[in-house]
């Protein structure tokens, strides 16, 4: 044991379980997903529609409570490829990470891309979420597979430019 | 120094809260703007205290923006600690002179996570972390070793709880509150001996917020003027064995820098999570017999951790503000057996 | 949102197994545990401490003198944990201590496996039981157990 | 401002992937001790300390600071921890520095640390509650689309961000310090590097490091007092804004552009490429550079790239940048911000070795962290404001 090599490092695992709370904005979001129905909310009548919604809008700081449904379609505002791996990511590489501006929405939404060529993503193409099956879905953002292209023709980039 | 000035505070505590932070956040935000007589926009600078550890979450401040009013962008900060050491750091910035006003909030959620088990993350990460001391064993080993040197009984501490849970009474935004009988409690089996249930915090969900100006701004907000006539804080080593663990010598320090004892003291408002530690603050205070401390019921009927220290300021502001009082002293603790504290003294026009 | 729907909760694991580098003090005194030895550290007053400190902790001067320490101790102050939680060291109820090991000043903090806390008092002595296998780690002392137990 | 604060002590560690052979409490003190030394003082000597780095997760400790409250001599005095995500190790000195401003103490150390290696970057940056699917991996995933929006919007050569990391990557070989130093670099060796997160290639990314960065400020007429002549802090200015909302400039952000007017206004610069010497910008991804080019208004809108092109940005250049070798050299995340602040500091006071540029009098450090959303910056001076 005496020349045994010095201890240098040791591991301290830690795992902490908590009960998370969505709170009230992004229940309302999750469980439209759970019916097919992507759900954002605005502080009123005429004020920008956020999905996902998180409570407030950002620049007033007001309550946004009201639920507002938008289309599960929408255009590509930015995205990145992703060759890189990641814990926590269970997407195969490499894969398209699109941020998407849904049709109703005023802010974009973080998702994957498929059925789509790497080579091809690009700002302004039109995209449509790819539901999982009606017997999968649930409470969450797994309720969408993914986004894919719907072949429409791309939104010129200056007409989304405010939203990157 | 320059005179600094309470304008408003707004508080939410709850046992257990469904809402994010930014829901939480959003209405206690607007009734401090409300009450402080100015427009968000017109208050210079903004400063927060929470912890990502209490949500397991990294970040959590990041999006608390979206419900304080961070548009057009703000000077903002945020500390890792307490509101109160938010308070701080926004009292600092108006005695630079480059701001005259700072909104101030915190917010903590105790219930989404096992507390005992996150808090065992605050000791000494090498040699105590992985053996998962809880806060109370923590707390129950400090509270025999000050039993002992002071002399007191756990009866004293019973009072103690007491005394808390039936001022709570009178707080409609204490979470634990009633009429108990001590011989009653005492009777009740420990959690931690020597602690029983009484003398633990109840933790709670929550958010606290404040508003405070230079002298020009908060003479002319209408209502009696409260002023921050001292305030500091001071940090003690960490090592469980290495202090004295039945005085918090860092409050001394920070009550003596504050002024605590220039004048007289009407009450105190001592974030004091565990019936022990009031009495260990109170010497580090040195706050006589007569006073009277934790009008509101305290840390101990309301634990929101992150957010009670300032929650303790803004308690005993609102009180001196409606005439109960002259000159109080606040303190906020942070960190295992009083490790860290912070001293503010306020005084009424 | 009258109706607002109820909130939706659900289970969220924080879990990873850090890596800490331990420098030379901590180094030395975790290869110490793993050869069921207590090593402290004098600072600047010549007061031993355990678990050593790297640092002096009123003025952060650099420690160095060492000194051993233990095996046995007195109990110094405890709490008693009548309902143990999993990740705690004893699945029984047992007691959170600091221990003063012979030779030292500053008291460690450790579990002590007594039964009951009818046996526990001020000065009483313990001693360490050591894990099968010492690793290297503070988990290398099990608990202590009151002496001629 | 009333009172005036001089930098009079500057520490950092040797930054590397894994500092194994010390503990969190060796690593922070080791950047200290060196601050200490440079203004040939003591624990003693100071009032206060001002600690700030990342998350608390990374190393799996809450408020680690107050378990190295000794180790970083802070017993018995005020020690405050600042948290405003990847723009922490600036705005933790900028709250250091108006406790002198204040005249609240004489003398204030501040540190910015990060032990990365006690965990690991990619898992911290991607954790997510319940319900949710990640899908944006660590920071890259995040900021690759703004370069996408850049590029899209300003036209700029695909190459710009090979330019920048090569640039960058030549600095830290003047640097001892620097994590990351790859004596045989080149633009082939970075535009072949594999690509990560497009356009982002794996050599124009910034480390996982360890590391700690450390300050000692004084108030006037201790600093006069120096060995080594002060770096002045003639302003500082911090914004934030929030993450998302509809028709925000992400990647021209309003607070980076209200900070640095800000900046600019306190610290009376009209010009700042003409006026300021040289500048440590928080650039974890090269094309940040040009990008902060123009959001700091070096460069006008859509041209920052230009700067990057035609050199004004190398250590040679008009408008010298990230002399150290940057982020992209070395990235103790809640050190990195400091690490700014302290190398422009270091320009001032002719202590950057290799590194120096020749003349400096007004330097600029500038961090930002969040979703581009927090910003701090500070202008140091060879005069007196």
């Amino acid at each position: 044991m005496a020349d045994a090599e010095p201890i240098k490092a040791i591991v301290t695992p830690v795992r902490l379980e908590y009960d998370f709370t969505a709170g009230k904005a992004a229940t309302l979001f999750l469980r439209g997903l759970a019916r097919k129905k992507i759900i954002g909310a605005r502080s009123g009548p005429g004020q920008p529609v956020l999905v996902p919604p998180r409570g407030a809008d950002p620049r007033t700081s007001e309550l946004a409570a009201e639920a507002v449904e938008v289309k599960d379609t929408g255009t590509v505002v930015t995205y990145s490829i992703i060759r890189v791996p990641s814990e926590n990511i269970k997407f195969e590489l490499p894969y398209a990470c699109v941020n998407v501006l849904l049709d109703g929405a005023a802010i974009g939404f973080f998702h994957v891309l498929q059925n789509c060529p790497l080579e091809d993503v690009r700002i302004g193409m039109r995209v449509r979420a790819k539901w999982v099956a009606d017997d999968k879905l649930t409470t969450s953002v797994s309720s969408i597979e993914y986004f894919e292209p719907t072949g429409e023709p791309d939104v010129p980039y200056e007409k989304l430019r405010e939203n990157t | 120094m320059r005179d600094v000035g309470i304008l408003s505070f707004a508080q939410s505590n709850a046992k257990s809260e469904l809402r994010n932070e930014v829901e939480i956040l959003l209405p206690v935000v607007k009734e401090a703007v409300k009450a402080s007589g100015l427009a968000r926009n017109d208050i210079d600078f903004t400063c927060s205290g929470s912890s990502d550890f209490l949500q397991g979450q990294p970040f959590a401040f990041v999006m608390a923006l979206d419900g304080v009013g961070a548009w057009p962008p703000i000077k903002e900060s945020h500390v890792e600690m307490d509101g109160a050491w938010a308070l701080y750091e926004s009292w600092v910035k108006i005695q630079t002179g480059e701001v005259e006003s700072a909104l101030i909030y915190s917010f903590g959620k105790t219930s989404p996570g096992d507390l005992a088990e996150v808090l065992a993350l605050q000791l000494d990460p090498y040699c105590v972390t992985q053996l998962w001391p809880d806060a109370d064993s923590v707390a129950g080993i400090q509270a025999r070793l000050f039993l002992e040197r002071s002399g007191r009984s756990e009866r004293d501490l019973a009072e103690i709880a007491v005394r808390s849970l039936a001022d709570a009474k009178d707080n409609p935004h204490a979470v634990a509150k009633g009429d108990f009988d001590a011989a009653k409690l005492l009777s009740e089996p420990y959690r931690t001996s020597p602690l029983r249930d009484h003398d633990c915090p109840t933790n709670a969900d929550g958010a606290t917020v404040m508003v405070i100006a230079s002298a020009d701004i908060a003479r002319k907000h209408g209502q009696r003027p409260v002023w921050i006539r001292g305030i500091d804080h001071r940090i003690d080593p960490p090592a469980l064995g290495v202090r004295d663990l039945t005085r918090a010598p860092s409050a001394e320090i920070a009550a003596g820098k504050a002024r605590v004892g220039a004048d007289k003291i009407d009450f105190a408002e001592i974030d004091a999570p565990y019936t022990h530690q009031e009495l260990i603050l109170r010497e580090a205070l040195g706050l006589g017999d007569g006073v009277r401390v934790n009008p509101s019921g305290g840390s101990l009927c309301t634990r929101t951790l992150f957010s009670c220290g300032l929650n303790r300021i803004g308690d005993a502001y609102q009180r001196i503000a409606s005439g109960d009082g002259d000159r109080a002293v606040a303190l906020a603790t942070a960190g295992h057996c009083l490790q860290q504290n912070l001293v503010c003294v306020l005084e009424g026009e | 949102m009258a109706d607002a729907p109820d909130v939706l909760r659900g289970p969220h694991v924080l879990e990873y197994p850090f890596k800490r580098s331990l420098g030379p003090v901590l180094s030395r005194f975790f290869t110490s545990l793993r050869d069921r030895k207590f090593e402290g550290i004098e600072d600047k007053d010549g007061k031993v401490l355990v678990p050593p400190q790297e640092y002096d902790p009123q003025t952060g001067e650099t420690l160095t003198e060492w000194v051993p320490v233990g095996p046995g101790g007195e109990i110094v102050s405890w709490s008693w944990v009548s309902k143990p939680r999993k990740k705690q060291p004893l699945d029984r109820p047992f007691a959170y201590a600091l221990i003063k090991l012979d030779g030292a000043d500053a008291p460690l903090l450790h579990a002590v496996d007594a039964g009951s806390e009818e046996k526990l008092s001020k000065g009483a002595r313990v001693v360490p039981r050591w894990a099968d296998e010492p690793k290297g780690g503070i988990n290398d002392v099990v608990c202590f157990d009151l002496e001629g137990k | 401002m009333a009172n005036l604060c001089g930098v009079i002590g500057i520490g950092q560690t040797k930054y590397d992937a894994k500092r194994i052979d010390v503990s969190m409490p060796g690593l922070v003190r080791e950047a200290a001790l060196r601050a200490l030394e440079d203004a040939d003082l003591s624990f003693a000597d100071i009032d206060a300390v001002v600690i700030g780095k990342a998350p608390d997760m990374f190393e799996g400790v809450m408020l680690p600071e107050n378990y190295l409250a000794d180790a970083i001599g802070a017993t018995g005095k005020p020690l405050l921890r600042v948290h405003t995500a990847g723009s922490v190790g600036g705005s933790t000195a900028n709250v250091a520095m108006s406790l002198i401003h204040a005249g609240i103490h004489d003398r204030v150390l501040t540190i910015g640390w990060e032990k990365q290696s006690e965990s690991n970057a990619m898992w911290g940056l991607t954790i997510s509650p319940p319900f949710g699917v990640a899908v944006v991996a660590g920071a890259g995933g995040y900021f690759a689309p703004l370069i996408h929006a850049y590029i899209e919007r300003s036209g700029a050569p695909e190459d710009t961000g090979i330019r920048t990391a090569l640039k960058d990557r030549q600095n830290a070989l003047l640097n001892p310090l620097a994590h990351l130093r790859i004596p045989d670099i080149d633009f082939d060796k970075i535009a072949n590097s594999p690509m990560l997160w497009d356009p982002i290639r794996y050599l124009e990314s910034c480390p996982s490091s360890d590391g700690a960065c450390a300050m000692v400020l004084a108030r006037e007429d201790l600093a006069e007092q120096a060995p080594t002549a002060p770096a002045w802090v003639h302003a500082t200015a911090m914004r934030s804004e929030p993450n998302q909302f509809p028709g925000r400039d992400a990647v021209n952000p309003q607070a980076g552009r209200d900070a640095a007017a800000d900046l600019y206004k306190q610290g009376k610069i009209s010009n700042p490429r003409k006026e300021i010497d040289c500048a440590e910008i928080y650039v974890p991804f090269s094309w940040f550079e040009a990008m902060w080019m123009e959001n700091l208004g070096f460069a006008p809108e859509g041209e920052g790239w230009k700067m990057v092109y035609e050199g004004a940005t190398a250590l040679d250049g008009d408008m010298p940048i990230n002399m150290s070798g940057g982020v992209l050299s070395s990235n103790a995340i809640g050190a990195s911000g400091m690490i700014r602040y302290a190398e422009a500091a270091m320009q001032i006071r002719g202590q950057a070795g290799e590194h120096q540029v020749d003349g400096v009098r007004k330097s600029m450090g500038h961090a930002y962290g969040g979703g581009s959303q927090y910003f701090s910056m500070c202008l140091f001076g060879k005069d007196k404001p």
